[in-house]
């Protein structure tokens, strides 16, 4: 889950990260009696904010309703702004970059810094690779002194002490909220000492069973101010669907990411185009199949569906009893192209036989029918 | 030969009372793999399918010789249960569970790392040495006994060219998945290291997918240290572009990652890049034919 | 520093693990009113209170003023009641014994459950070895579910929950207050749930350093009850000095535990007897010199002092300036034989020749001019 | 030979500008211990006595070839630095320091353990291989080369046997202080082992205390595994009977750590048990008579 700027700064407030002081404007208040100056930013989930123009200064010289209006006009990589954080507007003399994270490759928490911070720090990152430093955290032992030294020291930090704090505390936060990622980008250097100017914060969905209580603050904060539709994505899962919606015209059903994905480069080769990918995921069951069909059909664009399926964990039995119940409740009738093999798959066949859906064992063959089926409608 | 596991390979199933857990079971006894124990906890004294379930693993190591051990345990308990396994000298678990928090992940990858002990997985499907032993999920009839090697993250495309192999005829010395990350115990190189070992395997076949930078180091790896065929796919070149992974990740893997960059990466060290998993077998009879 | 049962009852009650309700009766406070019936417990450090008859149930047949003037009466193993802690008494079905400490030959921490605890705990351990279970603490991990359900079954425990969540209490305190013992003997099993009949915590002086706020309110809290005399036992120690009050008449200084063990074994071979015996420890200098002779010699029984330096980290010139300091200061003639080597041995030597103060370099004479001439005098 | 270090061994000192470690660097350089690097936190640029001071291992690690590290860093940042030190792949630490909290003594222990790295201490007063190199605070004059291993708990304990037996011409392999306890990363085991593997180690002279279980756990040792002579002096047996550890300790203990207790389990050995430093000297006369 990943969290608005505005909650971000919540916890690091709680851990003692100095922040700005700061309101949040919903797009439901009208007229709040602002003083200048102010900064202005829309509370989006989706990066490339600040260069979207997402962030404005009101100095008083203008009319404050009117920059808001605009941001609130604001639909940023697809995001609506639904709501703004008003923030006291500091002095930075220095901006750094930092942030907890993990090294996937290394299967490791990895603290980085970078010694310029702000909205180009991947680009920076990639020119000029010495000015990012990367320390990688033993998950038992958490950060250790000297590493914060270490960074303290390529950073050319004065104040160490506030420096460690603001550190142990983004570790702290990134180890007892099961946080995937703590960035802090930029955090200023002021005349009145560090102050985390935004706050980037995701939550590990897999650690909800540790964090009830959070998970259902953090959400309906985010329904507060998100359309339902949008807000419903953060909802507790109870399945593992990967939805992806694309602009072709053949939907796709996989029971594994790396046959999916496979299936979508077959496609490719066959000249086929791919209106909707949805891949099951770990958890498998006939419900799960019967809602990944339904995602997949109720985009209308679709002409032909196809099913790919090789059950280690999931069984044919399963999915037949799904695709079987989606046969029943359908009132339209898309074409399905269906590939069943591996766990089960004689009684899942079976299953399929008697209902007269024909089933293909070769991946090709099915492949291929599905794209001539689309081409054809 | 056949790697990490092997005929005479003895089974501890963790989580053998679950649904997964006692399918699972059953497919690989039948199969032939020799489980010979199993722990749920509170289920002590019970058995699945024949085999004694304990309520710890210290209990089961106590009363049986327990070479590997399997876990189907659910994502709650999962860090508990690993430690546990390797607390009691296991060296080898295949961890088939999926969803696992992420900080349970690192901390039950590192531990093992402390103890010297493998971990393939999380989210792994587990590997078979068709005719030897099966360890995981893999549907058997998609299998037959022979000499390549096949490591792939995903457990379905393992099956999946698994199946095309054999129904060309061309056999298998051990398939492994070793999960679809982001988190990898033993990784691509570990597997294709024992493969380059093994005296049984003759070529290697490497499926991989978009994302990360496993392959890229893989492919340093095959090309210092692999003499034997490398045959490799990568899938994904026609997806979207992911979600980005925020600063940090775009910062952490820079260019990497793309179907491009593993394929370029692995042409360099020598391998064949096959198009699609017909390709594998042409290629793999091309070499043989040799 | 070892706290009070009161005190350990306070921070159980802080981490949730069940205690009696109850309040503190100083030696000060006259004639509260009291309601039957209550468990009144000597508030001491030393152990054996219970047998030692520091431990009345008051069931309101009596008067509870005569019980609680006995119990300030007693002196517990050389510790006066200073305090008397008013429990309410509880139903007990089982008692079980709990501790985490650190099992110090293997330098791991150790969870010690037992199938019976109270007060002949050690002497059950010794008899019924089965009964006691040690489950070794990975101190990167912390106690892991299996080891408490390992406990658990062992132990027969029906309220698991309830179970675990005590233990992780005790870890929690064991490792957030730096403590080297957390003892809950016996943990009772009563009708309504898990109840610590006694608490036994001690913390770590050696990381004061880290809970300086804490150390001081304890220390507050003991010299309220206790003598100062007693109290100063606890307050902040600026040397690592180790007194032992004997009964002979040889006092000994030594800069090692172990050479001072072994003189001690020396004196014993040559028939002298020890009146005290002083280890200065890890930090040495001229002042914890000085203070240790004077601590030696403000004993009585003193006839002859023997002091054992060989110097590693020690440095004998200001071993020499410690003697030298003593020796203007002295305003008795204790006689003093020194055996002076090691660090800086030369300046030492020097500076003690040209006091006229004659060293020994053979330990073996100077412990035997130490033990001649306290049998003259 | 001798046991840990040698005469090339490259040292690193820890806390360096401190008060004990500058003049202990003195010493130990003066004796031709080869130093070749110092840390101490926000020093480096510094020297002390020719040697360059860092404010980083990693630094000090990527400057000079390092074998060994010696301690002197203050008990607050103790854990910090022998963690530094491990992670930066030096496989030996002499640690010196005393009143290290005991939570953070058992993290030092254990993540060396973890790692392969060996600790001497907490509160050692290092080792000395006489004529080859000093690591640690052992005073200089009072030892000779030769062929007797010393091991000892108490630092001063072995200086006043290493004095008595260079005194009576009786030269030392190597003669090594493990520290006073509770905790010890090195025990009197493990460098008893090393002593039995040491071809300039003829006879072994095994300096122990009152309190704790470890002598009777090395007793078990001795008997199973070195066949060199073992002279032994146990002090303590006339000190006051010392302050109970509460109900925990005296379970973990029993009946255990008392000199009676280590004097038999050792004697049970085939140790010889000195009456004292001068029936040490005897003891070894006799034996090299032989």
């Amino acid at each position: 889950m990943k969290l608005y700027e505005f909650q971000g700064k919540e916890i690091f407030k709680k851990y003692g990260i100095p922040v700005q002081s700061g309101f949040l404007i919903h797009a439901k208040d009208n007229g709040k009696d602002l003083t200048p100056p102010l900064v202005l930013k829309s509370q989006v989930l989706v990066g490339g904010r600040g260069k979207a123009g997402g962030i404005k200064i009101w100095d008083g010289s203008t009319d404050a309703s009117k920059i808001i209006n605009d941001l609130f006009a604001l639909t940023i990589q697809g995001e609506k702004v639904k709501a703004i954080l008003a923030l006291e507007k500091v002095d930075i003399l220095r901006e750094i970059y930092l942030s907890i994270t993990f090294n996937r490759g290394k299967s490791t928490p990895v603290l980085i810094v970078g010694t310029s911070g702000g909205m180009d720090i991947e680009e920076s990152a990639r020119l000029n690779k010495e000015k990012i430093y990367f320390v990688e955290i033993d998950p038992f032992l958490g950060i250790l002194e000297y590493q914060i030294r270490f960074v303290a020291k390529k950073l050319n930090i004065d104040n160490y002490l506030e420096f460690k704090n603001i550190i142990r505390a983004v570790y702290k936060i990134f180890k007892e909220y099961d946080a995937t990622l703590v960035e802090i980008n930029p955090l200023a250097i002021t005349p009145g000492g560090f102050v985390a100017i935004d706050a980037k914060v995701n939550l590990d969905d897999q650690s909800r069973f540790r964090h009830e209580e959070l998970f259902n603050k953090l959400r309906e904060e985010k329904e507060f101010i998100q359309d339902k539709k949008e807000a419903h994505a953060s909802k507790p899962k109870e399945d593992t669907i990967t939805y992806v919606s694309l602009s072709g015209d053949i939907g796709v059903i996989s029971d594994g990411a790396g046959t999916g994905l496979f299936t979508l480069d077959l496609i490719n080769e066959y000249g086929g185009k791919v209106a909707n990918f949805c891949e099951m995921g770990g958890i498998t069951n006939s419900e799960v199949m019967l809602k990944s069909l339904k995602m997949v059909a109720s985009d209308q664009s679709v002409k032909s569906i196809l099913v790919v399926l090789i059950g280690g964990f999931n069984r044919m039995d399963d999915m037949a009893e799904g695709i079987l119940k989606f046969k029943k409740e359908l009132n339209k009738d898309i074409p399905i192209f269906i590939r069943m093999c591996g766990t089960k798959e004689e009684i899942g066949k079976e299953l399929m036989k008697k209902a007269n859906i024909p089933v293909y064992d070769s991946l090709n063959i099915a492949v291929k029918k599905a794209v001539k089926k689309a081409m054809e409608n | 030969m056949s790697i990490l596991i092997n005929k005479n390979t003895k089974v501890l199933v963790l989580g053998i009372t679950g649904k997964s857990g006692r399918l699972q079971t059953e497919i690989m006894k039948r199969y032939g793999t020799n489980i010979v124990a199993g722990v749920t906890p509170g289920k002590g004294g019970k058995e699945v399918e024949g085999v004694p379930v304990y309520d710890f693993v210290k209990e089961a190591v106590n009363n049986h010789e327990i070479d590997v051990a399997i876990s189907f345990v659910p994502p709650p308990y999962a860090k508990d249960s690993c430690i546990e396994v390797t607390e009691n000298s296991i060296k080898f678990l295949v961890l088939t569970t999926e969803q696992i928090p992420e900080h349970d992940v690192v901390q039950i990858i590192k531990y093992a790392e402390n103890k010297g002990a493998r971990i393939l997985g999380p989210g792994s499907a587990g590997l078979i040495s068709p005719g030897k032993c099966k360890l995981g999920v893999h549907p058997p009839n998609m299998y037959k006994e022979g000499h390549i090697g096949v490591v792939s993250k995903s457990g379905a495309l393992s099956y999946e060219v698994g199946k095309t192999l054999t129904e060309n005829g061309i056999g298998q010395s051990t398939v492994v998945a070793i999960g679809g990350g982001p988190f990898w115990g033993l990784t691509q190189l570990n597997i294709i290291k024992l493969f380059q070992e093994d005296d049984d395997t003759k070529m290697i076949v490497l499926l991989g997918e978009i994302g990360g930078t496993m392959e890229e180091e893989t492919a340093k790896f095959i090309k210092k240290e692999v003499d034997k065929p490398v045959i490799s796919l990568i899938v994904g070149s026609s997806a979207p572009k992911g979600k980005s992974l925020g600063h940090a990740g775009a910062i952490i893997e820079g260019d990497l990652g793309t179907a491009k960059s593993k394929i370029n990466a692995l042409r360099e060290a020598g391998a064949y890049i096959a198009k699609n998993h017909m390709d594998i077998v042409e290629q793999i009879r091309k070499i043989e034919g040799k």
